[in-house]
């Protein structure tokens, strides 16, 4: 895999989005150059797939010096885990802009260039080997966002946004402090000449950016209002994709450069993970709107992931990566139909839902497959990984995998209720007769995604075996992915 | 005998390129001068605009060569004054913050009187900042100070029919001179103190020793601290900034934003350096008490504005607090981040004032978060570019300003200073509240709150002006992008002193 | 103590007293009128000052420029304006006048503390000077060649003022206000 | 010597003190000359301290420097009164917050 | 032969995206016959591997085959496995059998309802969903086979989706048997850390190195699935909620095949529950208070197809009981021969079901000899065989469940006794039941609905499948005669063989009073229902707890439930709202209001400006003389 696949992965989406703002292109071309764009990136990746060895460590690498006198540099590359996280974010770009085409949006010109943004600092921050760059696009990713909720999003959106940004700003300026300082201590803000950092502070730095933006317990104070008034195709990268920067940066960066305090806050962070396990899928159970459910399950998933993480062996890395895979995919499928329902009922109050499956049946197929394997059931994708994780976290303690298949029968209780609200029982008032069945470009969006999510179902060794060199994710952590 | 003494005064060697950027523009004013006095009425705009203009460029070209040609240090005028690539780059940044001015200037005032005088102060302010930077003695450093104060002072006034503009430069004049008098007692201290004239350096040969905590000039030392800081509108002498920069006319605001704040950090931590490194504790302390300070007091004080130009001389307040961060390090890497924080903070306050002031002049009063609704969409260009300075301020990538913290923060953590990296964070989740503000007036308000523009239509484009803003982004991005050549410039700069 | 040095210790003591008294006077004076005769005064005793330190040719500047140029440009334009009285010390102190009090003479304490403990080092000792000191041959050579610089700035800083003076004190054809700040 | 240093302290307190409290901006003016002056005494009395003429070019420069303050000062306060604006710095808060 | 088992395992899932995908593609009827040829596919395939299997001699009979690795982490390797071997043979054959047999009678069952291919597609998902179960070669496809059972049975039982009754017992299904999946997930984890492995053999081959401790608790959790599943108490409440679904599914899913996996699951893992013979045991005794709390339940039931489903419960108690007791083979035996005639009961029910336009509850039916004959007959055949009357199939299996508890020891005697009150209780519920449906007056509701049934008493496709297994009920029993014959028993032997072996007296004995005990029940019902002459005893405590189910919803309810929904509101309302969203509210309003402090100051008076410029000099000037 080549060097320049990795920056044309980043920069072909930005590039695109300055000529979107700069040139004048007829009103419905934007949509159209936005989505061909973005599917060129999944071909993109899918190209260099084939050529990426599983075996091996960094690979796509590109190095340019930046600043010199600090040592930054532009240095990207991709490892196993990172190759299916850029992966996620290109398919799930893809499906969120192809979705916003579809169902139009004032300004496009503006709006696509935005999502176009978005998706090269996501995919920059998955392939970025320095701290300056990664925090350049973990910081890059706010201002698409904050845009795209404000200026597009639902009625509360102004509260949604501002609480969203600052929030996580606040958290990532920590972080931005703990980079400097072990940048400086380093001598180098390069991830792979770094070495490992012994302060406790530092690491905390690190991990309540990521915590934050993730997000974990007791960090979510942004999570319901963003994702319930944000467009539901940002809804959907924002939790499909954009949480899932907070736990790669716990793997890449926190428990990979601090594995003493890793060790030492394991406890506290699991429990952390656990609570927010458990708080989010109590949370979700209640939530009155299809997306308060899957907003609180994020959260909930996330703390699974970050279970997997802190493990701290093979399973629960494995388990990690395949599960931020999985339920990227699924939470932007799930965020997208949320859309679908929304467009057609106006609301996404279980009140004023129900009886939707009658009549549509691909709204219910799909609606039904997803929310299915979002709950895990066991044999889909989504099992798969947190079966890992939980095996993984067994082996620091058997209450961790308990509370964890607790958590599971939860997210049985709450993804059935949504599924059952929303598509049984008797008809609510919100639905009518003209709210038709899903169309042919909505499916023509939604089936890649559901059937990604069949198929690793039935090969999830596909992410769990490929997502560290050699398949040794214990080692290849405590080599620092050198 | 006494005639025989005057005719045998060996009077110095001047080293004219040396002087030169002080001088172009000085000399592009007195032909503008002359020009707005004699030509006639309607051709006075555009031949000063453009005598001064060219003065400007020139003044860029000269501080360049200066900067070129000077790798060693050396004195100017019997070491009146230093010419070195401090100096050079200081000019350099203020000589383009004065030509961006020009540019925003252009349709301020196409039919007011003085309007020649106008860009003549324009051009005497910067050639007093350019002379200031390099001033290497107690006493040119005073007059330099003085020398663009005073335009200054008449510039923030020179919209005598409103009474905001007048009380505005009158209340710059008399905090001014008394900050002014107040550094000037502190330099009598020192100068009494150490009794060895008025050369930075000398100071430095005898402050040292037994004199290293001497009480007078301590006390002296803080009189400077305190003159200094007043010009670069840190807390707690901040307090003129807010009320000048929004009476003033915007394109002298936006001036005295970017120009201003060059001249008085690099003085100050010239004059730090080079004259009391004995006293290091005491000033580093001081500069980071001071620095918290403007932190904490402008980033507060925005978060309540609605006036769009006193946000931004808030934020202005807190940006003095975050380049006297690197001041407060003391050491070589804080150099290098403050000469380079300079330049795309000072290209993004320009852009941002010469946003405000097209707006201003769009809808004929004065702009405020509420009547710059919907800008974003009316005028994609100039709200764009608003969008993106306030981000940039911000400190978020791909901004200048985002490597400027990071430079900063870099030689805090250098010097040990962690906590202080600290406070800079908290400050920017503070300020991000009041610039995202300006981005919700900008994009995100409900059509029924859009203030379109007054009847009439939309103006004439002000090419010049969007000009000025286009350069503006463009170096507050390309300073994202070319760190190196940047900081390669700021290290031979800050090599002029002696860390 | 001989005669020479206690008539020049009665100079000393009654140009110190007027200048600080002439000094108060200037603030508390209601009509500015008063004051800038004060300042007159002020300004004078400050002559008489230099005079005692050797500074001949900066005292005879005080009384020509000072004295005489700049304060007759503050009583034109006093006159220009009348002379509106303003009490500074009208009714009870306000807790702005008690802060500013308090800041000046904390400041005023700290200086001469500052200077009371130098002064138990070398300032009481003073440096022998000749004749010449202070005198225009001695300033008009620094002026020409250590400071050449300076005297020249010092020309374009008044040149600066005045440009900025025509630009205030001329009329203004329109005074309609054309927008607000 | 001491004396004169402290008279010069005490001058630039006066005239602290008068910009600190008085409301007519010609009376302003007047304090800030004051405090200049007290900061050419102490100028002038380090001179004669060190025998250091010094001092005094940088006393004379200051004094031209003073001029020209007051130039911009009084054509300011003129250009104010022309406008028919109160000369009282207190009612001079069109600009705050 | 792994090809045919591959066959056998994917045909119906096949079958079930075809669907699917097609969408309005296919007709209807198409749907059935496609999702019917799939399952018989299945059942052809697995006669296929059956026979190959018979051609090897009997310590060959196990074989792993694996499509790829299905999950890898690192030491942990769980493949697409399949170990076909006797047991999964026996367990491929009845599911695919009864499975093909039960999609075949829906066919005319479902002719005509709504969204018919959705039906077909789901009982598609659910033949392949048991036969991985059955089929799967390590823990992990075991527990995939077994959440997927669970999400068929969820999808069937919600199939009429419009009901609130019917989603709200899917739910409760799934989530209870999410449980079960839970336990048996966090025994896997234990089972692999301490052997490393996920595999059957592999986790065989070293449970004997395992402490008791870790194979207690592995033993336990897998055996939480096997309870919940299986409708065992204490999780047992689902099943009769279950009901709300269509009648073949009652028939496939809750009788015949899916909640007998926790049985299988039993004679699987027999080697680890063998290490843990406390659980094992406490298996036997979970079955066997199982079958008499179900069997007392339905003494008072009124929906006619709840009361097979507690017997169904109180069967599969008998099973536990027998795989309990290390009887495997003989659980196993009855196993089968209760899918054959309780698939029967129900298909017959649902004949009758079908003939009342829905109705469920008896009540509202009576005297139905006359209309449904053959249906009559073929409930006759299953509830003799359900109450084990010789010669019928019921007889012979749970016949040798008994006699092997009588083998098994004192607490084998106990529970020996427990399942002969059951055996009379269960001739006393069966026969109450098809007294009242086909005895007696006609309701009044019955006179109304129903059908005229002259030309048949129902389509093809249903008559011929309760014909068939009215058969089968009737000879499946001969496959084992006890004592005499056993070809089931040796062909389990070599997977599971037995620890207990009934001597001859035994069997006698047992038959004797077991067949006895049911007679007595069924004389009984026919006191009470038909000849009315003994009137049902009225203590009204006794039977509230009854019609309560003794009170186990209630209690799940009042622990479970409502907990979760009170602490779910008060976290909202006591955590998210106040703290999370709260503490941000808060901070930004006394950030903002520091600020609009901060600018009070900001006066806009000058004289103030210098004086805090004075002030800062001040300090400055202070602090910097006092620390010099």
């Amino acid at each position: 895999m080549s060097g320049w696949v990795t920056t044309a992965l980043i920069f072909l989406p930005l590039a695109t989005a300055l000529l979107l703002w700069a040139l004048p292109w007829p009103r419905l071309w934007a949509g159209s150059v936005a989505t061909l764009v973005a599917l060129v990136e999944v071909g993109l990746w899918i190209a260099s797939l084939p050529r990426f060895d599983f075996d091996a460590g960094l690979q796509g690498e590109q190095r340019q010096s930046w600043f010199s006198d600090l040592n930054a540099s532009y240095h990207v590359g991709f490892f196993g885990f990172s190759v299916w996280l850029a992966g996620l974010t290109v398919v799930a770009s893809a499906a969120a802009i192809a979705y916003a085409w579809w169902a139009g949006r004032d300004r496009p010109r503006a709006y696509f260039g935005l999502m176009l943004f978005l998706e090269g600092a996501v995919v920059g921050l998955f392939a970025a080997q320095d701290l300056i760059l990664f925090y350049a696009f973990f910081e890059a990713m706010l201002i698409p966002l904050y845009v795209l909720i404000g200026v597009w999003g639902g009625p509360g959106r102004m509260r949604a946004t501002l609480t969203f940004v600052i929030y996580t700003m606040a958290g990532s300026l920590l972080m931005l402090a703990a980079i400097i300082v072990f940048g400086l201590h380093e001598n180098t803000f390069d991830l792979i000449d770094s070495g490992t950092g012994d302060s406790a502070w530092v690491f905390l730095g690190f991990v309540i950016a990521f915590a934050v933006k993730a997000p974990l317990f007791p960090f979510h104070g942004w999570l319901p209002d963003a994702y319930r008034e944000a467009p539901p195709e940002v809804s959907a990268l924002l939790s499909g994709v954009i949480s899932k920067a907070g736990a790669y940066g716990l793997l890449r960066i926190a428990i990979t450069k601090f594995p003493e305090s890793a060790d030492d806050f394991r406890v506290p962070l699991l429990v952390l993970a656990a609570v927010g396990l458990v708080y989010g899928s109590l949370l979700a159970f209640q939530a009155p709107d299809v997306r308060g459910v899957i907003a609180y399950s994020s959260l909930a998933q996330l703390g699974l992931i970050t279970l997997g993480l802190f493990a701290g062996n093979d399973q629960g890395y494995d388990g990690a990566v395949l599960q931020m895979a999985v339920h990227g995919l699924l939470s932007t499928t799930l965020f997208l139909l949320a859309g679908g329902i929304e467009r057609r009922t106006s609301t996404g109050e279980f009140a004023l839902l129900g009886g939707m499956a009658r009549g549509r049946p691909a709204l219910a197929t799909l609606l039904m497959t997803t929310g299915i394997v979002a709950l895990a059931v066991p044999g889909s994708a989504a099992f798969a990984g947190e079966f890992l994780i939980l095996l993984g976290v067994f082996d620091q303690g058997w209450v961790w995998a308990a509370i964890g298949a607790g958590a599971i029968v939860l997210a049985a209780m709450y993804m059935l209720r949504l599924i059952s609200a929303v598509l049984h029982q008797e008809r609510g008032p919100a639905v009518t007769d003209a709210a038709l069945d899903l169309r042919p470009a909505e499916l023509g969006i939604l089936v890649p995604l559901v059937a990604c999510v069949l198929a690793l179902s039935a090969w999830p060794a596909a992410i769990s075996e490929r997502a560290f060199a050699g398949d040794d994710a214990t080692g290849a952590v405590e080599a620092q992915f050198r | 005998m006494i005639l025989g003494a005057l005719i045998s005064i060996p009077t110095p060697e001047v080293d004219w390129v040396g002087l030169s950027p002080p001088l172009v523009p000085l000399g592009a004013a007195g032909l503008a001068l002359l020009g707005s006095v004699f030509a006639p009425q309607g051709a006075r705009r555009a031949l000063a605009a453009v005598v001064i203009a060219l003065g400007f460029v020139a003044m860029l070209g000269f501080s360049a060569y200066v900067y070129w040609k000077s790798p060693d240090a050396q004195g100017l005028v019997a070491d009146a004054a230093r010419r070195d690539r401090l100096a050079a780059l200081a000019q350099l940044i203020i000589a383009g913050a004065a030509l961006l001015t020009v540019g925003i200037a252009w349709s301020d005032r196409p039919k007011q009187e003085h309007v020649g005088e106008y860009y003549v102060l324009l051009a005497t302010a910067a050639s007093g900042m350019a002379f200031m930077v390099s001033a290497s003695n107690l006493m040119t450093l005073f007059l330099g100070l003085e020398w663009f104060s005073l335009s200054l002072y008449v510039l923030c006034a020179i919209d005598i029919e409103l009474p905001t503009s007048l009380e505005s430069g009158l209340k710059y004049l008399i905090v001014g001179s008394f900050g002014s008098a107040v550094l000037l007692f502190g330099f009598a201290l020192v100068f009494g103190a150490t009794g060895g004239g008025l050369q930075l350096a000398d100071i430095a040969e005898r402050a040292g020793g037994d004199l290293k905590s001497d009480p007078m000039l301590l006390v002296g030392l803080a009189m400077i601290l305190t003159g200094l800081g007043f010009k670069s509108s840190a807390a707690p002498f901040h307090m003129w900034t807010p009320d000048v920069y929004q009476g003033s006319p915007t394109p002298v605001t936006a001036f005295m934003s970017a120009a201003t704040k060059v001249v008085a950090l690099v003085v100050t931590l010239r004059v730090l350096v080079t004259a009391f490194p004995a006293q290091e504790d005491f000033w580093t302390a001081a500069i980071a008490a001071i620095a918290v300070a403007s932190l904490a007091i402008g980033n507060l004080g925005a978060l309540v504005q609605r006036n769009v130009k006193r946000l931004l001389a808030y934020s202005s307040i807190s940006h003095a607090g975050f380049m006297l961060i690197p001041i407060a390090a003391a050491n070589s890497l804080g150099g290098r981040a403050l000469l380079y924080y300079l330049i795309p903070y000072g290209a993004a306050s320009l852009g941002a004032f010469a946003v405000v002031a097209a707006r201003e002049r769009e809808l004929g009063a004065p702009v405020t978060l509420d009547n710059l609704a919907g800008m974003g969409w009316e005028r994609p260009f100039l709200g764009f570019s608003l969008a993106l300075f306030a981000f940039a301020f911000i400190g978020l990538p791909p901004g200048g300003l985002f490597l400027g913290k990071v430079y900063a923060f870099s030689a805090a953590v250098d010097r040990g200073w962690t906590w202080l990296v600290i406070v800079g964070v908290v400050a920017t989740a503070v300020s991000v509240y009041y610039y995202l503000a300006i981005i919700r007036s900008l994009y995100m308000r409900a059509e029924a709150e859009l203030q379109l523009a007054p009847a009439g239509g939309s103006p004439p484009r002000d090419i010049a002006l969007s000009a000025s803003v286009g350069a503006s982004l463009a170096v507050v991005f390309a300073s994202f992008v070319f760190v190196q050549p940047l900081i390669d410039l700021a290290e031979k700069a800050a090599g002029s002193l002696a860390f | 103590m001989d005669v020479g040095n206690f008539l020049v210790w009665v100079i000393w003591v009654v140009a110190a007293f007027t200048c600080l008294g002439s000094g108060l006077a200037v603030v508390s004076f209601s009509n500015p009128f008063y004051s800038a005769l004060a300042l007159i005064g002020n300004l004078a005793s400050l002559a008489v000052l230099y005079l005692l330190l050797s500074a001949e040719f900066v005292a005879a500047a005080q009384v020509l420029v000072y004295a005489g140029a700049v304060m007759v440009m503050f009583l034109f334009v006093i006159a220009y304006l009348g002379g509106r009285a303003d009490a500074p010390w009208a009714g009870g102190p306000t807790w702005a006048q008690i802060a500013a009090i308090s800041a000046a003479g904390a400041l005023l304490v700290e200086v001469v503390v500052a200077v009371g403990l130098k002064a138990g080092g070398r300032l009481s000792k003073e440096a022998g000077v000749d004749a010449f000191f202070g005198g225009p041959h001695e300033i008009g050579e620094l002026f020409l060649t250590d400071h050449l610089l300076a005297f020249e700035i010092t020309s374009i800083v008044l040149l600066v003022a005045a440009v900025g003076g025509v630009i205030l004190g001329a009329h203004s054809r329109r005074l309609e206000p054309r927008l607000d700040r | 010597m001491t004396w004169y240093v402290v008279i010069a302290a005490l001058l630039f307190t006066i005239g602290a003190l008068g910009v600190l409290i008085r409301r007519s901006p010609l009376i302003i003016l007047l304090s800030l000359e004051i405090m200049l002056n007290g900061s050419n005494l102490a100028l002038i009395a380090f001179a004669r301290h060190q025998g250091d003429a010094t001092g005094q070019v940088f006393a004379l420069a200051v004094m031209a420097v003073a001029a020209a303050e007051v130039v911009v000062g009084l054509g300011l306060i003129v250009a104010m009164a022309r406008r028919h604006l109160e000369l009282d710095v207190d009612r001079m808060t069109s600009l705050r917050g | 032969m792994s090809a045919a088992a591959w066959v056998c395992l994917l045909s119906p899932l096949a079958a079930a995206l075809a669907i699917t995908l097609a969408g309005n593609g296919i007709s209807r009827r198409a749907a059935g016959y496609l999702a019917t040829f799939s399952t018989f596919v299945s059942f052809v395939a697995s006669c296929v591997v059956f026979f190959a299997m018979l051609g090897e001699h009997a310590e060959e009979r196990v074989h792993v085959t694996t499509l790829w690795a299905w999950l890898k982490a690192g030491d942990f390797h769980a493949g697409l496995t399949l170990q076909i071997d006797p047991l999964s043979v026996f367990m491929m054959l009845v599911v695919s059998g009864v499975g093909s047999l039960i999609v075949g009678y829906s066919i005319g069952y479902m002719d005509g309802a709504d969204e018919e291919r959705r039906y077909f597609a789901y009982m598609a998902i659910f033949v392949f969903s048991m036969l991985l179960l059955v089929q799967s070669g390590n823990l992990v496809l075991l527990l995939s086979g077994w959440g997927l059972v669970g999400l068929a049975s969820y999808l069937l039982i919600g199939f009429d989706q419009h009901r609130p009754a019917a989603i709200a017992a899917a739910k409760k299904a799934f989530i209870m048997n999410a449980l079960g999946d839970a336990t048996m997930a966090l025994a896997i984890f234990l089972l692999f850390w301490r052997t490393g492995v996920v595999d059957y053999l592999g986790v065989f081959d070293q449970v004997d190195g395992l402490s008791q401790t870790v194979v207690t608790l592995a033993a336990l959790g897998l055996l939480g699935g096997a309870v919940a599943k299986s409708a065992q108490i204490p999780l047992q409440t689902w099943l009769p909620d279950a009901m709300e679904g269509p009648t073949p599914v009652s028939a496939l899913i809750h009788a015949a095949t899916m909640v007998v996996a926790g049985v299988y699951l039993l004679v699987r893992l027999h080697p680890v529950y063998e290490a843990a013979v406390h659980v094992q045991q406490l298996a036997a005794g979970l079955g066997a208070l199982t079958l008499l709390v179900a069997g007392l339940i339905a003494l008072v039931q009124t929906d006619i197809k709840r009361v097979i489903a507690y017997s169904t419960m109180s069967q599969i108690g008998y099973m536990f009981l027998g795989a309990g007791i290390a009887a495997y083979g003989n659980a196993m035996f009855h196993l089968m021969t209760h899918a054959f005639f309780k698939a029967l009961l129900f298909l017959a029910a649902g004949i009758v079901i079908h003939a009342l336009a829905g109705e469920q509850d008896m009540r509202n039916m009576g005297g139905l000899r006359d209309a449904l004959p053959r249906t009559y007959y073929a409930m006759l055949i299953g509830g003799l065989a359900l109450a084990g009357i010789f010669p019928l199939s019921g007889f012979w299996s749970k016949d040798s469940i008994l006699a092997s508890a009588l083998a098994a020891g004192t607490y084998g005697r106990t529970l020996f006794v427990v399942g002969l009150i059951g055996a009379f209780l269960t001739g006393l519920y069966t026969f109450r039941m098809l007294f009242i449906v086909f005895y007696g007056e006609r309701s009044a509701y019955a006179r109304e609905h129903l059908h005229d049934t002259s030309h048949g008493e129902g389509p093809f496709s249903m008559t011929s499948t309760v014909a068939a297994l009215a058969f089968l009920s009737v000879v499946g029993g001969w496959i084992q005669l006890a004592g005499i014959w056993h070809p089931l028993s040796d062909w389990l032997h070599v997977v599971a063989p037995p620890k207990v072996e009934p001597s001859a007296l035994q069997d006698w004995v047992t038959s004797v009073i077991a067949v006895s005990l049911g007679l007595g029940g069924i004389w009984l019902a026919w006191l009470i229902y038909v000849k009315r002459t003994v009137a049902v005893p009225r203590v009204a405590w006794a039977q509230r707890t009854l019609e309560h189910k003794f009170y186990f919803d209630e209690l799940y309810d009042l622990a479970f439930n409502r907990p979760a929904v009170w602490i779910s509101r008060t976290l909202y309302r006591g955590v998210e709202r106040p703290l999370v969203s709260g503490s941000i509210a808060a901070t930004a309003t006394s950030v903002r209001e520091v600020g609009r402090t901060t600018t009070v100051i900001q006066s806009g008076y000058l004289r103030s400006y210098a004086l805090a410029l004075m002030t800062g000099l001040a300090v400055l000037a202070v602090l910097f003389v006092a620390f010099r």
